[in-house]
């Protein structure tokens, strides 16, 4: 399933400071959709390449990570649960507190 | 009342003329502009275009809180401060900016930073707040407190060459815990005093956060709530996404929530978010 | 030289040290600012907020072309103007304002409207061309200019709750004819002083304006060059739109093009657009 | 076919000042496809209320109105003869010369 993954607000620091990422990712042996908690888990051990805690905490991203798929807000379709399809865009990006 | 009907004097008609003339502003909003306040925390890099041009644009009553001095490392994007105001209070210096071109409107000086003691009264003398700081802390304390007043919030960020900007606490919108119910590790959080940042990005989300302001106070247009904007200098991309809504679950303005005001006077935001409210910044070393 | 190496004395490191900082940007991008020379033509709504950033952030030499005097129904939008110059030039206006921030740049000042008969000469001198006026004709000019002196443009404008941003004649990218070789109807072409502007919209495109000068200058980032950014306030949306290369059949820069400097000074672009390169502006009567 | 139709730049004007059109335009008889022309003409017959020529000259836009289909310029996918698809965003905007 081709993806694209951007990171921002400093995470694309925590991979080789790439912020796009066109990707190919398919779902686990057996399953037959791929979700945002797969992704997570293909993300961490593909392109995490430092500090992995500062990206993820347990199974999900750490506090003061917003996730988007498509542009919106992944509490908004279901999180972890969130289905994904061809030509996702998903966006991590970390909060900015900064002025 | 000048007797003009509108309220507005012919002096007033002559400064505001294309604002009047526009159909979607026009008189009503400019009144309603006329009479707003309009609290601005922090005459920083975000503070300085939103003070600017709404001091411009004739917010009734402009409020500045701020307890730093102006340093000249901040020139590169505190615009509203001159060589001149070095070493003098912030506040000062963006109060005489503002009054240097807009002498009719209300400017109240705040020197002071923004704390547990007296952030109820400051910002209860405010109609909108815009948060233009730059620490974990002062967000969730600001954010808290709008919720305590039921005040909305234009909160705007910006570092490196990145910004952020959305409206909390609006029309049933969510606040800044509904976001980010749990703070960042504190490695996460950096600041434009240490990590640097180019100086025209926060002037765009500082305007932005003006024009948040001035649609809110104005009732004009749809402010931007319940989405983000996300900013990208490097790539000149700008992503407006769908965030969630208020969320039941949220301890301070969720359906179950009795965060009162005594609470947030008692609320340790430094131990919170393991960082201070204010610090000293780095000294560079080339 | 300083002796440092990198050309910057110990007080430009303190005063850029968070432009310095930022590991995309850092020594080399400030040391190419520096050297870099910058016009804006037109000292109004977009170019105030341009030329106060543009100053801040370290351009070498800074250029502001205006011929108009600062009015009171300027002063809701453009922001580099105080009350205090009513009645005078705008360029002396905006050339103290940016000398206060910053004196260590040159700031140039032309306090003249751009014709046929001076642009080639002005715009010579400059590595990079803002363009921030409030007209068709004016548009024209300065993209002809351009092209038959090299020169990159940054071109901005806005009106009512509107804005766009494009970057022509940039690394092969397309000029303004390319985009728009026949003039529009005389009808469609709005100017502030008449439609009416809401005042931070200008104010957020002069800063985009700003941005994009800043990372051609310096050599950072992917300017916005066949790409449009078209902004719409009132309902927050920004569009970032893919726009045409250049054209082959344009007229003044396309393969067979041979838009001489010589036929750039005799070209009337007053006529060629059917309205006047300035004018005086409508009174509003409430 | 749906589509969604925005104007801009002043051109909303002409059509009761409505920025944004959620319409269903289908091509005509005995054709299978809808192309940047037919859709010009439907739009001139069915949303512009005033003064087309601010809209069209001959059978195009008039000079400085700019034709965007999905965020790319019209120049880019065959001007008028750019064919629709299903839930394709049309942006009309005039080009601005205000500061
Ligand atoms: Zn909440
Ligand atoms: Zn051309």
């Amino acid at each position: 399933m081709q993806l694209t993954l951007e990171f921002g607000g400093g995470l694309e620091l925590l991979c080789d400071s790439v912020k796009i990422h066109k990707v190919n990712v398919n779902p686990q042996d057996g399953e037959d959709k791929l979700n945002m908690k797969d992704l997570l888990a293909w993300v961490r051990t593909n392109l995490i390449k430092e500090r992995p805690e500062m990206f993820m905490k347990g199974d999900s991203v750490r506090p003061g990570v917003l996730v988007l798929v498509n542009d919106c807000d992944w509490e908004l379709s279901g999180q972890l649960d969130t289905t994904l399809e061809e030509k996702d865009v998903v966006v991590f990006i970390s909060t900015l507190h900064g002025g | 009342d000048s007797g003009f009907g509108h309220g507005l004097s012919p002096d007033m008609i002559y400064r505001y003329s294309r604002q009047l003339l526009l159909p979607s502003f026009g008189v009503q909003a400019q009144s309603s502009l006329l009479k707003a306040s309009i609290l601005v925390v922090g005459a920083g890099g975000l503070g300085s275009p939103a003070l600017l041009y709404l001091a411009a644009c004739g917010v009734g009553r402009l409020g500045i809180v701020d307890h730093d001095v102006v340093e000249l490392n901040n020139l590169h994007r505190q615009i509203i401060h001159t060589e001149a105001y070095i070493g003098q209070s912030k506040v000062e210096s963006a109060a005489a900016a503002c009054h240097s071109i807009n002498s009719t409107i209300q400017i109240v000086e705040h020197k002071e930073a923004l704390r547990t003691s007296n952030a109820l009264e400051i910002l209860s003398k405010y109609d909108i707040v815009i948060d233009a700081t730059d620490n974990a802390p002062s967000r969730y304390l600001i954010s808290d407190c709008c919720v305590v007043l039921g005040k909305p919030l234009v909160s705007g960020a910006a570092i490196g060459l990145e910004g952020q900007l959305t409206v909390y606490n609006y029309n049933g919108g969510p606040c800044y815990r509904c976001l980010f119910p749990t703070p960042p590790p504190t490695t996460a959080c950096q600041r434009c005093s240490d990590s640097g940042v180019l100086g025209i990005v926060p002037g765009i989300i500082g305007c932005h956060q003006a024009l948040e302001a001035i649609k809110i106070a104005s009732d004009v247009g749809e402010p931007l709530s319940r989405r983000m904007l996300l900013f990208d200098a490097l790539t000149a991309r700008i992503r407006i996404v769908k965030i969630r809504g208020r969320s039941s679950q949220c301890e301070v303005c969720g359906e179950n929530a009795t965060f009162t005001a005594k609470q947030f006077q008692e609320f340790d935001y430094e131990k919170f978010t393991q960082s201070p409210l204010s610090m000293t910044p780095l000294k560079l070393d080339l």
